[in-house]
């Protein structure tokens, strides 16, 4: 598969009053093309901050790429002038942002504010750049595009403009998409309506997705791979089907019982105890150590490295080192894992629990 | 690290390692109350430190100057009038207008063989104008703070009243509050003053009849903000009464914006103050405000700049602190601003 | 405009060694410190009014250069034995329509002026007319009045009284001519634009632009247009003295008058130009007021205050100390003596007897601690001077306070008339050339008397002074030294300074004459050099 | 059922103007019962009227029309101060954002102890702080936390403190009006755990609000869906998931996406739509009930539909 | 929107017509007479000029009559230029004022914005501070101060513009500039508050994230939507500046309407103060009024839902 976007080694941090916020403290991840990539987390976690950092969009000051290298096509982009980066944005790479309220300029008619990234990437007539804006507006389903362009954002119901905001994103036919948690503010109705639509699109132009999300029944629904961050790092990245029926991070394990399943009732959720560090000043060794009713100490003392589970599947947890004691993961995933077992004759891979 | 290391790992480390459940709730970071927190935005504030402090210089010269004086506010001699500035030790250096010379260079404290030094000179009267600028000081000051306060009684009553009780109080209030704005508020202060004589008192009422409008406004919008939160909703269905709500849970949540209003205010109050002083219906003589020293001395500012300069100077560092402490209040205590 | 006055200052600075030069062509540049009020001669009461008039009309007689009466529209007078009916030629002058100027339109205009109906605050002024006063009352006629145009060109005038400066008084604004036709023809526009006033003296008003600046321009018809020089002479409104000043400087005016900060910047100036007014400045004290009532405290209040300082350091423009009522330099005698050489100083600043007086009063009154009210203007000079006497009565009357009420001009003179007042700075300048226009102001029950002093002797001789000593002019003389005393003597008043101004003006600027009273300036003999 | 009613809902109403002539009727008749020890959920989309009932029970706005019945008593009959207090005593609250929903300017303890102070729970200091030390612990928080400020939580520690605010009055009824939607997925257990507990040891009873149907499923035992205003379905929890009649609820039930990938790349999508119902010009839509306990909004002509359907 | 427009008429003559009544009522309060010299008047001629004023009536019955001629235009005659009526006083003298505002408003608004944008694009920078002092100075010294100063130095010293006078444009460049230190203080600072807001605003975001260059950026998206909050504050501006002609044309020999104002105070010229006060009131809330109106226009979103009304 064609890799399309390489992040590696990713570090960066806000300097603050208080002092440095380590936000993102080495995530790396690949993207293929044509697929989605889901990244999910806690609040806090880093995900917005990762994804701006790919388009270069954080402030500077007070943040600052530390570290690590982002390449696509061949360029780091951590390395391009602005200039060289504003040539990319929009046209290779767009961005979708989670409020559609707010994401839309009010005083621009939806009109240019489409054809404004039309004219700015692609030299068109003023006239071929409308009429591509009306096939945009179609083909996100919205109705009377004639008319529609004319319109203020305010004219526009939630679900409507986040349509609106995927229409321009895609208007230059770029070749990544980052979607920073596209349908969490819209009702779960709309919500699908979204994620199908944006599926759809996927399907016909073959781009690639990079989904940020906190609720797993999303991911389940659009994601080829996860990546679960926690403070600031990748802790486990693998296919859905991996992170879902054989996930090996305890916090991954966490995120996953935490949910209550439609079957199941009676027992009590499993919870992750405690909140998330600050990262003012991120604790030494595994982060989630504290919250991880599975710790050790090496947990205390030193990082944990990624571990390969299988070709795709990776997870950065002492428990996969083989001095490690085999620990059992809460019930419902343990019942997740048996379902992957019997489609794991398939799809091959292997078991440890 | 290197792939080997973590294959030598000593087993002694893949001890499970008990999870203190205490620990997980810890804060780690102090504890800070808004104010706490308030103040250390502030004080990372250059600009607003450097007003705090000129405001502090300022009110304790305005306090103290006039009575550490050997002379009085109001004490004349012809003789001894016009003098320019003189300090000494700053006599010396020439590029400082405190040398005793007159425009034309003349050393007149020589010219008529005075040995005191008046720091900022004297006025056309012969007054101590070090005296009297300070003096005027505490008078401008007096007028601000009295203004401000009053407005800010006023208005916070009447914005809160009016926010606290919405409906149709809240919109009778409020097409008052509309016809108010539509006076320009000036016109009605040099109309109050023509009637009343211009002392300390009318020259703070005139100010206060239209002024307390706008802190009435802000209060209102806060309120009307602030009583539909959550917390407030909660204390209610906990049963609070209104005064509870309104005392515990609205006002030390409306102060912030009070606080930054207020200090808009105090500026404003010295402004309008030197410019009724300026149009001839200021503070009555030999009484002094900075505004009636700095129309005074207007007259003279091409033969005696000093009378005019020094208050002016002063009155201009007056209402610059006092404009950058309140911005930088409004920043510290911005709940934009706050995480 | 703009353009021209430009080239003017450009050409100034180019060849600043010789401005005269360039000044040659015979245009003025002046300020003035406001709007004029009204050209209607009858209805106009104040300075600028005046002014103006005093240059574009003339009455039958004018002020000449050394302040003396000099012919105008009439050629010749003659008065009769008793010294009440004169009798005036007048010459073949026109408006400035071409209209000529006849005795009618005198009856006309004076007629107008004491008509009730016209309600001419400076009607009575024209009281010593024979009826005048009856007429402007309404209780006679206005054709009552005495005041005939025997032709067209003689003007018979009977007087109540004989009075000694009755030709002085026919050079007042009120006093001038009007042409009736065009007066009734304008209606209300009368005398509020440029076009809707006619002109007869030295220059025309050509331009009037309200609130900003107006023009005058030589007029071809006046009949001495022989004598007049000046071609142009332009008048902006400008309130505030620096800029004055600053306008002086950058020559866009060719004087300007100076307060007293200036007048340090300029005093060595050859350009300094002060000038002596006879108009006196005084502390009216009301003696419905127990302390004002006792004559040891108002001798002490009339003796406490450095005049000196007053005049020289606060008013610093020309002004003098003043120990008198009747200004100096303002009437000699039938004897050829100024006033003030016959009568000198009457209440001098004398801080040891004012001690001494003041505590007598104290005494006398049973009272040790005294508050008293200063009325004062709220211009800014006045200001100084009422802060300045508080501290120095205060600080040499021991035990009196002085509390200082400002008040805009007119609220000020109100609250005199209503007697609302206990100590008063007061002024008052001529309306005619003889020391009665001061002296009868103090009569019991006098218009302007406002203190509520009353003294016989000195009612009798205003009164013999007013009728039976008209015929012997140095006994009337000798009265008025004599009530002069008396005033001073019981310090109905106590006299402050008289007041002097002070202007900075272009060297090559010639023969402005100034006068004591009516207009202010005559510009008829004045020049560019 | 033999269970006790807690609190009847009879047609009640809450219609606000917004304009001159404009009235958004945010509730628009809507009747249920709950039982005392059970948690009836809500669900349905943004602005259907969720919270404006949960606060029309509690009285925070007068209804328009209806009644609200607790323990037999009408909450919005006019009341004595007393009965008011008693009655604040007994239903509580907890709302939805962890951010807005406590004071910034007050301490831990005072929040929580607000509740106490009002209806003089008390009588000395030290049993007061004595009860927010046991109400903190209860909630998983400790005493150190007592004199902090709220910004210094997480979302979910204010939560807890929220909790333990309405419990300090110790009531018998709690509303929460979406406690979990602005927490993360794996803070949202603690909470659901939390009241879930709290409601076995004390024997509580909740109206839960949410749009969350998993999360509702979990912990209610019978649901109710909204729409516009209106009730449209009420059923036991499982019943409604196995089972849902009104078109809209299935909707909502095919819109929600589930965290497993298997069943969620074979999920059809069901759309809604309010004119597939066909009602005929007045046509009375009511509150029927197909199977024992198992309520849906329709018309008389659908009743029958239904009833042949499900039973 | 009509409708609208309708109620605030309404609200704006209630609110003139509570103006004309306080005023009126005030004045009758002020000491003094506006009669010049009347010290040398006989109590006859002093009737009959009241008479001539209406000032004789009761003073109910003067309050009806003035109501009645306000109503048709007519504010009185002056007294301190008589028979001039006070309509055609103010009309005389607006146009100097109007246009003085006029520039000032323009020139400061410009500036303001300008060095506004500028602080907030180098925000925390030297430039930031800079443009900040700057502004914090401009609200600090008094307009007269300034205007005394500038016609000093600049009008005499280095004579580069005329010190004083109203005789075409390069006369109003200095009292424009004195005029509008406190408009370009306002804006600056207002601009830069709303600037940083904007720019951290998502649609921003929204719009970097499309590619779109720093200066598009800031010129296409963010002044717009940082204008329209600056349009408010535009009302009370006007009323500063009216209190900044008071003196600023008194410095300059400006024949202005609020030089004429200061005078009939001094002078008790009861119709001109009142006559001036209400014009003053009127214009006030006329700027308010057409204020909210230009909100509409700039803010899509108030234009559409007022539309709909
Ligand atoms: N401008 C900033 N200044 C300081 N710290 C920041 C800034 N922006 C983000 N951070 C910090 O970076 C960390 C990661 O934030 P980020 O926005 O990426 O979280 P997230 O995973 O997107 O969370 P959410 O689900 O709430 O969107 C947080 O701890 C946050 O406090
Ligand atoms: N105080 C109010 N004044 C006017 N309208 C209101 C008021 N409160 C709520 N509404 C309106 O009533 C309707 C129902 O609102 P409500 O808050 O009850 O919805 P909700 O179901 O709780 O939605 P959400 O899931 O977003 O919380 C909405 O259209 C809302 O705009
Ligand atoms: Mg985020
Ligand atoms: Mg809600």
């Amino acid at each position: 598969m064609e890799k399309v976007l390489e992040v590696k080694d990713l570090h960066i941090s806000f300097d603050i009053h208080a002092g440095e916020v380590q936000a993102v403290r080495g995530v790396s991840f690949d993207l293929y093309k044509g697929e989605t990539l889901a990244i999910v987390g806690e609040s806090g976690c880093g995900k917005s901050v990762t994804s701006k950092a790919l388009m270069r969009l954080l402030p500077t000051p007070p943040s600052r790429i530390k570290q690590g290298e982002i390449l696509f096509e061949g360029k780091d982009l951590t390395k391009l002038s602005e200039k060289e980066m504003q040539e990319i944005r929009g046209a290779k790479i767009s961005m979708i942002f989670q409020d559609p309220m707010t994401s839309l300029n009010p005083t621009m008619t939806i009109g240019n504010q489409i054809m404004e990234v039309l004219l700015k990437h692609q030299k068109l007539s003023k006239n071929e750049a409308r009429n591509r804006a009306i096939e945009l507006l179609q083909l996100v389903g919205i109705k009377n595009p004639e008319l529609r362009i004319k319109q203020y954002p305010h004219q526009f119901s939630g679900g409507m403009r986040q349509r609106v905001v995927i229409a321009m994103a895609l208007a230059c036919n770029p070749k990544v998409l980052i979607a920073d948690e596209p349908t969490t503010a819209l009702d779960v109705t709309i919500q699908a309506q979204i994620l199908e639509l944006m599926k759809d699109i996927q399907k016909k132009m073959g781009m690639s997705i990079i989904f940020i999300t906190h609720d797993l029944g999303v991911v389940a629904n659009v994601a080829d791979r996860v990546a679960v961050m926690y403070a600031g790092k990748v802790v486990e990245i693998g296919t859905v089907d991996e992170i879902f029926y054989n996930p090996k991070h305890p916090y991954t394990w966490g995120l996953l019982a935490s949910m209550p399943s439609l079957d199941h009732k009676d027992e009590e959720l499993y919870s992750i105890p405690g909140t998330p560090p600050d990262l003012l000043n991120p604790p030494k060794g595994d982060a989630f150590a504290p919250r991880n009713p599975y710790a050790m100490k090496i947990d205390y003392e030193l990082e944990p490295p990624m571990f390969k589970v299988s070709d795709t599947h990776y997870a950065a947890t002492w428990l996969l080192h083989e001095n490690a004691p085999k620990v059992e993961p809460p019930k419902v995933v343990q019942e997740r894992m048996r379902q992957f077992a019997l489609s794991s004759g398939k799809k091959g891979g292997e078991f440890r629990g | 690290m290197n792939k080997l290391d973590y294959q030598n790992l000593s087993p002694e480390l893949f001890q499970p390692a008990p999870v203190n459940t205490h620990d997980q709730e810890k804060i780690n970071r102090p504890s800070l109350t808004f104010w706490q927190d308030a103040w250390i935005r502030l004080r990372k504030n250059k600009g607003a430190i450097t007003g705090l402090i000129m405001i502090i210089i300022l009110s304790l010269m305005a306090i103290i100057a006039p009575m550490t004086s050997d002379y009085s506010y109001k004490e004349q001699d012809l003789k001894r009038a016009k003098l320019p500035p003189k300090i000494p030790v700053l006599e010396n250096i020439s590029w400082l207008p405190f040398d005793g010379k007159d425009a034309n260079g003349v050393d007149v404290y020589e010219q008529r063989g005075i040995k005191e030094y008046y720091w900022f000179g004297t006025d056309d009267l012969g007054r101590d104008l070090w005296t009297r600028t300070w003096y005027g000081a505490r008078i401008s000051l007096y007028i601000a703070l009295l203004a401000a306060a009053i407005d800010l009684l006023i208005g916070v009553m009447y914005g809160g009243i009016s926010g606290f009780y919405g409906g149709r109080v809240d919109n009778v209030m409020q097409r008052i509050i509309e016809i108010l704005v539509g006076i320009p508020n000036l016109i009605v202060v040099i109309l109050f003053i023509l009637i009343f004589d211009p002392g300390i008192i009318s020259i703070t009422i005139a100010m206060v009849i239209t002024g307390w409008v706008t802190m009435a406004r802000i209060v209102r919008g806060q309120i009307l903000k602030l009583k539909n939160m959550e917390y407030v909703l909660a204390s209610r269905t906990l049963g609070a009464t209104n005064s509870r709500l309104i005392f515990k849970h609205l006002i030390p949540n409306v102060i912030g914006p009070i606080i930054i209003t207020t200090m808009f205010t105090i500026p404003y109050a010295i402004f309008t103050e030197a410019f009724l002083s300026f149009i001839g219906l200021g503070i009555r003589p030999p009484e002094a405000s900075l505004g009636s020293l700095v129309s005074e001395g207007y007259r003279s500012i091409q033969t005696f700049p000093h009378m005019m300069m020094i208050p002016a100077i002063v009155i201009s560092l007056l209402i610059l602190s006092f404009n950058l402490v309140a911005d930088g209040l409004r920043d510290a205590l911005d709940p934009k601003m706050r995480k | 405009a703009c353009g021209g006055k430009n080239d003017n200052a450009a050409g100034d600075k180019k060849e600043g060694d010789k401005p005269a030069e360039t000044k040659k062509e015979q245009v003025l540049n002046l300020l003035e410190t406001q709007e004029i009020p009204s050209m209607d001669s009858v209805l106009a009461t104040d300075a600028v009014s005046f002014n103006v008039m005093n240059n574009v009309f003339e009455g039958l007689y004018r002020l000449d250069k050394n302040n003396e009466p000099t012919p105008g529209m009439a050629e010749s007078y003659e008065v009769s034995e008793d010294g009440k009916v004169y009798t005036f030629k007048l010459r073949d002058a026109k408006w400035s329509n071409g209209d000529p100027v006849t005795a009618h339109d005198f009856v006309f205009a004076w007629r107008r002026a004491l008509d009730p109906k016209t309600a001419a605050e400076y009607a009575y002024i024209m009281y010593d007319i024979k009826n005048a006063e009856e007429v402007n009352t309404g209780k006679l006629p206005v054709d009552q009045l005495g005041v005939k145009a025997l032709d067209d060109k003689t003007l018979q005038v009977e007087l109540k009284n004989p009075i000694p400066y009755f030709l002085s008084l026919t050079t007042f604004p009120t006093f001038y001519p009007q042409n009736e036709k065009f007066v009734k023809a304008q209606g209300e526009k009368f005398g509020l634009e440029a076009n809707t006033t006619l002109y007869n003296g030295p220059f025309v008003l050509s331009e009037w632009k309200h609130e900003q600046s107006f023009q005058l321009k030589k007029n071809p018809n006046y009949w001495d247009a022989n004598t007049v020089k000046l071609e142009t002479i332009n008048f902006n409104i400008v309130k505030d003295t620096a800029t004055a000043v600053n306008l002086y400087e950058t020559k866009k005016a060719d004087r300007a008058e100076l307060t007293a900060e200036f007048v340090d910047k300029y005093k060595n100036d050859p350009n300094y130009l002060p000038i002596s007014e006879p108009t006196l400045f005084f502390l009216r004290m009301n003696q419905n007021n127990e302390v004002l009532k006792n004559v040891k405290a108002r001798k002490a209040i009339a003796m406490a205050f450095d005049k000196e300082g007053i005049a020289n350091v606060i008013l610093n423009n020309g002004s003098k100390p003043a120990n008198y009522f009747v200004p100096e330099g303002f009437v000699k005698g039938p004897n050829g003596k100024d006033f003030r050489e016959e009568n000198g100083d009457l209440l001098k600043t004398n801080v040891e007897e004012a001690k001494k007086l003041w505590a007598e009063a104290k005494k006398e009154l049973g009272k040790d601690k005294i508050t008293l009210e200063l009325l004062n203007y709220d211009t800014e000079s006045s200001k100084k001077l009422g802060e300045y006497l508080k501290e120095q009565l205060e600080t040499n009357l021991e035990g009196l306070t002085i509390n200082i009420k400002q008040q805009p001009f007119k609220q000020k003179l109100d609250l005199e008339t209503k007697m609302q007042y206990e100590i008063s700075l007061a002024g008052w300048g001529p309306d005619y050339q003889d020391p009665m226009t001061f002296i009868d102001m103090f009569v019991t029950n006098g218009a302007h008397n406002q203190t509520g002093w009353s003294n016989p002797e000195y009612d009798k001789l205003v009164k013999d002074a007013k009728t039976t000593l008209l015929s012997d002019l140095q006994a009337r003389w000798d009265a008025m030294v004599k009530a002069e005393k008396i005033l001073l003597d019981e310090a109905v008043i106590a006299p402050v300074y008289q007041r002097g101004r002070a202007y900075v003006q272009r060297e090559y600027v010639k023969g402005i004459v100034e006068h004591q009273f009516g207009g202010d300036w005559s510009y008829k003999w004045a020049y560019i050099e | 059922m033999a269970k006790q009613k807690l609190l009847e809902v009879r047609n009640l109403k809450q219609y606000f103007k917004t304009g001159k002539d404009q009235v958004v009727k945010a509730v628009d008749g809507i009747s249920f019962d709950i039982y005392k020890g059970e948690t009836l959920g809500l669900v349905g989309e943004s602005g259907c009227g969720k919270s404006t009932t949960g606060r029309t029970i509690i009285r925070l706005y007068e209804a328009t029309e209806g009644e609200v019945l607790f323990n037999g008593v009408n909450v919005h009959a006019k009341k004595s101060k007393k009965e008011l207090k008693e009655l604040n005593r007994k239903m509580q609250m907890i709302f939805q954002d962890p951010y807005a929903s406590l004071n910034p300017r007050m301490t831990v303890a005072d929040i929580i102890a607000e509740g106490i102070d009002i209806h003089g729970l008390a009588k000395t200091k030290e049993e007061r702080m004595q009860r927010v030390y046991e109400l903190l612990e209860i909630v998983g928080l400790n005493k150190e936390h007592a004199n902090r400020y709220p910004h210094e939580f997480s979302g979910g520690q204010r939560q807890r403190i929220g909790i333990a605010r309405a419990l300090a009055v110790e009531p018998e009824f709690i509303i929460a009006d979406e406690p979990i939607s602005a927490l993360d997925v794996s803070i949202q257990a603690q909470v659901v755990n939390l009241m879930k507990k709290l409601q076995r040891e004390k024997g509580l009873t909740y109206l839960f609000i949410a749009h969350d149907l998993s999360m509702v499923k979990y912990i209610s035992d019978r649901i109710g869906v909204m729409y516009f205003g209106k009730l449209v379905e009420l059923a036991d929890a499982e019943e409604l998931y196995r089972n849902p009649i009104h078109p809209y609820t299935k909707a909502l039930l095919s819109a929600i996406p589930l965290p497993d990938p298997e069943t969620e790349r074979v999920r059809k999508r069901i759309v809604y739509d309010p004119s597939q119902h066909n009602y005929k010009e007045g046509e009375e839509l009511s509150f029927r009930e197909i199977t024992p306990g198992h309520f849906v909004l329709c018309s008389e002509a659908e009743y029958k539909q239904y009833k042949a359907m499900y039973t | 929107m009509a409708r609208y427009t309708l109620q605030r008429f309404i609200y704006m003559i209630i609110t003139l017509f509570i103006i004309a009544t306080a005023t009126f009522f005030l004045m009758k309060l002020l000491p003094g007479s506006p009669l010049t010299n009347q010290e040398k008047l006989t109590p006859e001629q002093k009737q009959i000029i009241l008479e001539k004023y209406g000032l004789n009536d009761p003073v109910p019955v003067q309050y009806v009559n003035y109501l009645k001629n306000l109503v048709q235009g007519d504010l009185g005659i002056s007294f301190q230029y008589d028979n001039r009526p006070v309509t055609e006083l103010i009309v005389e003298r607006i146009g100097p004022s109007a246009q003085l505002g006029f520039q000032a408003i323009v020139f400061g608004t410009i500036v303001g914005l300008l060095l506004g944008i500028f602080a907030a694009i180098r925000h925390n920078s030297a430039g930031d501070y800079f443009a900040t002092v700057l502004s914090v100075l401009g609200i600090s010294i008094p307009s007269f101060v300034f205007a005394a100063l500038l016609q000093y130095y600049i009008g005499v010293k280095l004579q580069w513009l005329p010190v004083a006078f109203w005789q075409g444009f390069e006369y109003t460049i200095m009292p424009t500039i004195a005029l509008s230190m406190g408009v370009i203080a306002n804006i600056a600072r207002f601009t830069r508050t709303e600037m940083l807001e904007v720019l951290n605003s998502d649609y921003i975001l929204t719009a970097r994230a499309k590619g779109i260059s720093q200066a598009g950026v800031i010129f296409k998206h963010a002044i717009r939507n940082a204008l329209i909050p600056i349009v408010t504050i535009l009302g009370p501006m006007a009323v500063n500046l009216m209190t900044g002609t008071l003196v600023v044309e008194q410095i300059f020999a400006v024949p202005g309407l609020g030089e004429q104002f200061v005078r009939s105070i001094n002078l008790n010229d009861y119709t001109v103060i009142m006559g001036t006060t209400l014009f003053y009131s009127a214009l006030l809330i006329l700027v308010i009024f057409i204020v909210d109106i230009l909100y509409g226009v700039i803010d899509p979103r108030i234009r559409l839902a007022g539309g709909k009304k």
